[in-house]
């Protein structure tokens, strides 16, 4: 024995969802992340422009440049943030999925409570 | 230190993944930002219920103004994009390059603070300070907030350079340039729901 | 000067029974050095246990600050039910009431049963899992001293600037500069913010630990059943401590530095806080809860001899607790009129948790159903726990009915019911893993039959002191109030809560006796199986050697040791699978960081903020320094673990 | 054997001694959630009870099962109880005891449900007296906007008529709670929250604070005197003749910190509630002082 175990990682099984399972390939040239900026700079400007213009109702406009914005947050996470490389576990996938469902809830249930439907009528 | 699971892929994986000890850090990190996921989704939250609160101070509309916010939002989306060939680069064993585009990530992202902070302090000028309102309070949390960790970031990008100007890139500095990474392109995901919730849609109407 | 004085000693810290307590700390801490200095034991101090990074000391040390704050927190709590023993009572004046009843639930939470859930964590996952440490050793210790630091500073609270009192939820607006003056809310806020981000950390380092750090052929459904409830607990802290983080964060800025969050003028809203702190404030109750069904799920089956009943519905239950946990928080405060529909869905989704609970009061049932049961004293407190913790579910179901709650909130039924399920399930839990665990900490067994004395006193100190708290709130009593006049029909029954409280009190005080006792009485345990077990904490010598198992372990059941020893297997190693270990190397850094907190925090505390600069700068400099850090381990060489072996009869052959 | 059981008569006896001392203790007619003064106490009353019998039953199974469970299965000397080390599941009974607390649960859920949104509403066809609640630090000041009057640390209110209070506070939060009239709800500086209430029968019921506000919190009583409506229309005349008027400064004095008497007023400022406001939020607060 010459190297000395470390005191981490020695096993214990790996979960592997088809789905996600892990993808170290790269390019010989970054065109991962020349197509991760240029889309995000025209989804970054559409929804700008989107609302400079007032092209839509306020409440669509909303959900609109919010939909853009989730999926300029999935290029971050798939083109530059290697969501799907790991060694082995996909265990951050499952706990940043639970996050962003926890983070959803909150905001949107913290709104709902505060408005306060209640009244006597 | 070598790694014990998944030999067969040990050569292709890249050097942050190959020592099983130093992936535990990656796993860590990104259950740490899972957990700041929420921390930023309570200030959304405190900010969306407390936009129209603004008492007798400046309205959103009143504060916003486009045109510094669009240069903030691409400077960081062009940080983003220097981490993101920086690690390429480090895939690639270029230390040189590495170094020069984690700099280049390091300068952009002090540009964004600098302009937040020029943009706060003329704010506070013009419009009085965030004890005016309770909008005022959780606009300036929210953002500041989101800038205190750039800052926080771009003192880990330093100290990274030193180490990797010492080291070059081994196992460890690659993880730890790895994690950096994460946490910069996190920041920008952050940005972009705060560009889109706070500027944008308080423009709408 | 003067006002630098009346800032550090008003006069809330300067009556009799403050000074009582400063004089007793003084000469207690006077006599703890002394005799440090005397058994020339502060080396030791310092290289076995400040700057360790071993998990199992780690948890000893959690354990020791857990029994601290129990013993603060129970004179507190015997303090108020002396006030309320009888009507129009002058023992206490509002003031100091309010402020024993904030420090009281504060301390009880965070520094007592927070303290003690990590302990376990830390003394038995590592074990559990066929591990050699936690997965961040040097963030398992940051984790600590900042929690450590925090405790201390909280505790300061009584002794210099005043203490807290605005209730251990804090709500604003009464925290709000404006209704509380003084220094005393800032203890509150700064104390939780600092030990809730070691809390943040811990709850990291368990999940990677337990996700990545398992023997060989340990699925996850293959793990004892208390590693699956600290995997649960920790995804609960890691996604609910950034709301408290986020409530107090606020309330700080309210405080000291002119926002307008939970203020009542410049459109600030109060509740907003009421809604940030039950975000966290309902997972944090599971945090306590489910390492505490963990605990009971590998007790009930140890002195059942028997494997546990249900064990996919049992690892089902938890997820399905811990989901449900995160939607139900509004049931907190279904009487702040967020209308009937927000009111409806939080009160059924709080029923719901009824199902996976009762599902696991089952399942233990059914384990000790077909099995032998073993009397000991942490079967005891598994036994006790299940009545206590029915009846204490039941009226939490109660509670759900909205329109009940309308009757209910607030009340003493209220304060009964929490108490119930707190006491009876998690302290019951943390008292059973106490005795449980304890031959594994310390290589030697406590007394049972003091044991038995203390539990007696306990429980049934428990039921006398809180079933009648149920009918004053059906009579109409509030919590909070320091004082109540006659003829509401309260008085006997707080007389009897009151005798029931003491009845705890003596329970606790022959607890710690019996530590003491069993201490000095001790018999090593030389087996390291003292009770049978059945998970592979059992298969090591007790106290564990710094490296656990010298050739880790393999797993192929459920039940690994119990399985092992089916098979005829020893825990013992043959020399030549030894090789040499990796360790992680002590560090002074984690103590110096908490100390810097600490010193930052007295300055935010105080408003002193060139100290409150300086400890952040100490804090970004050990952080940065830690940056470049290289050698954080050590290699123990194959021979000297094979001599260790070798003294400890674990050699084959 | 003997021993044994001596052992668990020393723990039985005590606990006997309490018990029957909790019984005489309870006798007392106290109890004022359990005696509902009116409708809206009445309706949460009976959901209580159901609630109690659900449970009461669950808790009854659960502990004979444990009982039975702990007595057969205790290890003791030539035990002849089956010893089943590796039974460890049952499809059959997991269900069973799956779905016994999914029933409870739909049982309790659906009368919550409909009652919650029943207790939303006022009864139809009836006009309510209107009184506003303001919470003060330490005492309670009521305002009867339809009438001009307005008193302190109580009120009078006719039977059967149902009364609507509009709660808001010019403190830290309190909670408005009169039990036998029915549940309570907060009083919030910066918002009016409706709460509707009725008394059926005459009485005086005691109203309190659930929610701690700071060192006077446990004086935050007043009464309600429910009476019959003739003597409500005489109360009001007494009270508009023989009571002073409240100026601001009166007010003033009211929201200073400090406990006070019962009080009556004979009319009020109008900027002291923030009436026209019902239902919605107030922006900034309206709390006095003017910073």
């Amino acid at each position: 024995m010459s190297t000395p175990h470390s005191p981490a990682a020695h096993g214990g099984e790996e979960i592997e969802i088809a789905l996600l399972a892990p993808k170290f390939e790269e390019h010989a040239f970054p065109w991962r992340q020349i197509f991760g900026y240029a889309a995000s700079l025209v989804l970054t400007l559409g929804a700008l422009l989107l609302v400079e213009r007032h092209v839509l109702a306020p409440t669509a406009l909303l959900v609109v440049i919010l939909a853009l914005a989730a999926i300029q947050a999935g290029l971050q996470l798939g083109l530059f943030m290697h969501l799907r490389e790991s060694a082995g576990a996909t265990w951050h996938v499952v706990t940043l999925a639970i996050g962003i469902g926890v983070a959803i809830g909150i905001v949107i249930f913290s709104i709902w409570i505060m408005t306060f439907k209640s009244g006597v009528s | 230190m070598t790694v014990q699971a998944h030999p067969a892929q040990q050569t292709q994986m890249p050097l942050e993944f190959r020592d099983s000890h130093e992936t535990l850090g990656i796993l860590g990190f990104w259950l740490f930002l899972a957990s700041d996921v929420v921390l930023f989704a309570c200030l959304f939250a405190v900010y969306a219920v407390f936009h129209g609160r603004v008492a007798a101070g400046p309205t959103p509309l009143q504060i916003f103004h486009l045109g510094p916010v669009l240069t903030e939002t691409v400077l960081l989306l062009t940080s983003s994009f220097t981490c993101g060939i920086g690690i390429f680069m480090m895939r690639r064993g270029r230390t040189k390059a590495l170094m020069a585009w984690l700099a280049l990530t390091m300068l952009l992202g002090l540009a964004f603070v600098g302009m937040e902070i020029t943009e706060f302090t003329t704010d506070v000028a013009t419009f009085g300070t965030w004890h005016q309102s309770a909008f005022l309070s959780s606009f300036f949390t929210l953002v500041g907030t989101h800038g205190g960790h750039v800052s926080f970031g771009i003192l880990w990008a330093a100290a990274l350079l030193v180490r990797l100007w010492r080291q070059g890139i081994t196992q460890a500095t690659a993880r730890r340039v790895y994690t950096f990474s994460l946490y910069w392109h996190f920041l920008d995901i952050i940005w972009i729901f705060l560009f889109t919730v706070v500027y944008l849609s308080g423009k709408i109407t | 000067m003067s006002h630098l004085l009346a800032q550090l000693f008003p006069p809330s810290v300067l009556r009799p029974m403050e000074l009582g307590a400063d004089a007793s700390i003084l000469l207690g801490g006077l006599g703890i050095v002394l005799l440090l200095t005397r058994l020339r034991r502060w080396g030791w101090l310092w290289r076995e246990w400040i700057t360790t990074v071993d998990h199992k000391k780690i948890g000893i040390m959690y354990l020791i600050f857990a029994m601290v704050g129990l013993f603060r927190g129970g004179l507190d709590a015997v303090m108020l039910r002396t006030q309320l023993a009888i009507p129009n009572n002058t023992f206490l004046g509002p003031e100091h009431y309010n402020e024993i009843f904030t420090t009281h639930g504060t301390i009880m939470v965070f520094f007592m049963a927070m303290p003690f859930i990590f302990a376990l964590f830390n003394i038995a996952v590592p074990l559990m899992i066929g591990a050699r440490d936690v997965a961040f050793p040097k963030l398992n210790a940051i984790s600590f001293w900042l929690f450590a630091f925090a405790f201390v500073l909280f505790n300061m609270s009584f002794v210099v600037g005043g203490s807290p009192n605005a209730g251990w939820t804090a709500y604003a607006p009464l925290t709000e500069l404006r209704f509380n003056p003084g220094v005393g809310e800032n203890y509150y806020l700064i104390a939780l913010q600092i030990s809730g981000i070691g809390t943040i950390a811990t709850g990291v380092n368990f999940l990677v630990t337990i996700l990545r750090m398992r023997a060989k052929g340990m699925t996850l459904m293959k793990m004892p059943l208390f590693v699956w409830s600290v995997l649960i607990t920790s995804s609960l802290v890691i996604f609910a401590f950034p709301a408290l983080t986020v409530a107090l964060a606020l309330t700080m800025l309210d405080r000291l530095f002119g926002t307008s969050f939970f203020t009542i003028a410049h459109g600030g809203m109060p509740m907003m806080y009421v809604n940030l702190f039950w975000i966290w404030g309902h997972p944090e109750v599971y945090i306590l809860a489910l390492p505490a069904f963990g605990i009971f799920s590998e007790v009930v089956a140890t002195f059942s001899r028997k494997r546990l009943f249900g064990y996919p519905a049992m690892v089902g239950s938890l997820i399905a607790i811990s989901l449900l946990s995160y939607g139900v928080w509004v049931h907190h405060f279904f009487t702040m009129g967020a209308g009937a529909a927000v009111n409806a869905f939080f009160g059924v989704s709080t029923m719901l948790i009824a199902i996976p609970t009762g599902v696991k009061i089952f399942n233990w049932i059914f384990t000790m159903w077909g099995g032998r049961i073993r009397m000991t004293v942490a079967m005891l407190w598994q036994l006790a726990f299940i009545p206590t913790f029915v009846i204490g579910g039941a009226t939490g179901v109660m509670l759900a009915v909205v329109p009940g709650d309308y009757q209910f909130h607030n009340s003493y039924f209220l304060v009964a019911h929490f108490h119930n399920v707190l006491i009876g399930g998690v302290v019951f839990g943390l008292f059973s893993g106490l005795y449980y665990w304890w031959p594994k900490m310390f290589g030697y067994l406590l007394s049972e039959r003091q044991g038995k004395w203390a539990f007696w006193f306990f429980l049934i100190g428990f039921w006398v002191t809180f079933f009648p708290q149920y009918l004053l709130g059906l009579k109409g009593m509030t919590r909070r109030i320091y004082i109540y006049p006659h003829g509401l029909g309260w008085s006997p029954l707080n007389l009897i809560s009151t005798l029931g409280a003491y009845a705890m009190g003596i329970g606790f005080v022959i607890l710690v006796y019996s530590v003491v006792y069993s201490w000095r009485h001790r018999e090593p345990d030389l087996t390291g199986d003292p009770w049978d077990g059945r998970t592979l904490e059992w298969s090591l010598p007790s106290p564990a050697p710094e490296y656990n198992f010298a050739v880790l372990p393999e797993v192929t059941e459920r039940d690994a040791w119990w399985e092992m020893k089916q098979e005829g297997r020893s825990g013992k190693v043959r020399a030549e699978d030894i090789g040499a270990i990796r360790m992680p190397r002590n560090t002074p850094v984690p103590f110096l960081l908490g100390m810097s907190f600490f010193v930052a925090g007295i300055g935010a505390v105080f408003s002193w903020w060139p100290i409150a600069i300086a400890g952040m700068l100490f804090v970004i400099a050990l952080l940065v320094s830690g940056w470049f850090e290289e050698h954080d381990h050590h290699d123990i060489p194959a021979e000297e673990i094979r001599r260790t072996e070798a003294a400890l009869g674990r050699l084959e052959g | 054997m003997r021993r044994h059981r001596s052992r668990w008569f020393r723990f039985l006896l005590p606990l006997t001694v309490v018990a029957a001392g909790l019984l005489t203790a309870g006798c007392g007619q106290h109890y004022v959630v359990l005696d509902p003064a009116g409708p809206v106490a009445r309706s949460e009353l009976h959901l209580i009870e159901t609630a109690s019998v659900a449970m009461g039953i669950v808790i009854l199974f659960v502990l004979v099962l444990f009982a039975v469970t702990l007595y057969r299965f205790r290890e003791k000397p030539g035990s002849r109880a089956p010893y089943l080390p590796l039974w460890h599941s049952s499809r059959l009974l997991e269900f069973v005891l799956f779905a016994v607390p999914v029933l409870i649960v739909i049982i309790l859920a659906v009368p919550t449900v409909q009652q919650t949104f029943a207790l939303d509403r006022l009864p139809p066809a009836k006009h309510p007296l209107v009184i506003d609640v303001t919470s003060l630090d330490y005492k309670w000041l009521f305002q009867y906007p339809q009438q001009g009057v307005a008193t302190v640390n109580y009120i009078d209110v006719p039977v059967g008529v149902p009364v609507l209070f509009e709660l808001t506070a010019n403190s830290p939060m309190n909670t408005f709670w009169v039990p036998q009239l029915g549940g309570m709800e907060y009083t919030m500086p910066g918002r009016v929250l409706p709460l509707y209430l009725q008394a059926g029968k005459a009485g005086v019921y005691r109203g309190n604070s659930a929610n701690f506000s700071g060192r006077g919190f446990a004086h935050m009583v007043f009464h309600v005197h429910a009476v019959p409506e003739a003597s409500f229309v005489h109360w009001l005349q007494t009270v508009r003749q023989g009571s002073p008027a409240m100026t601001m400064q009166d007010y003033r004095h009211l929201i200073a910190v400090g406990t006070a008497p019962e009080q009556s007023f004979s009319s009020y400022p109008a900027d002291t509630f923030p009436t026209a406001t019902h239902g919605f939020t107030l922006q900034g607060g309206m709390y006095m002082e003017p910073n």
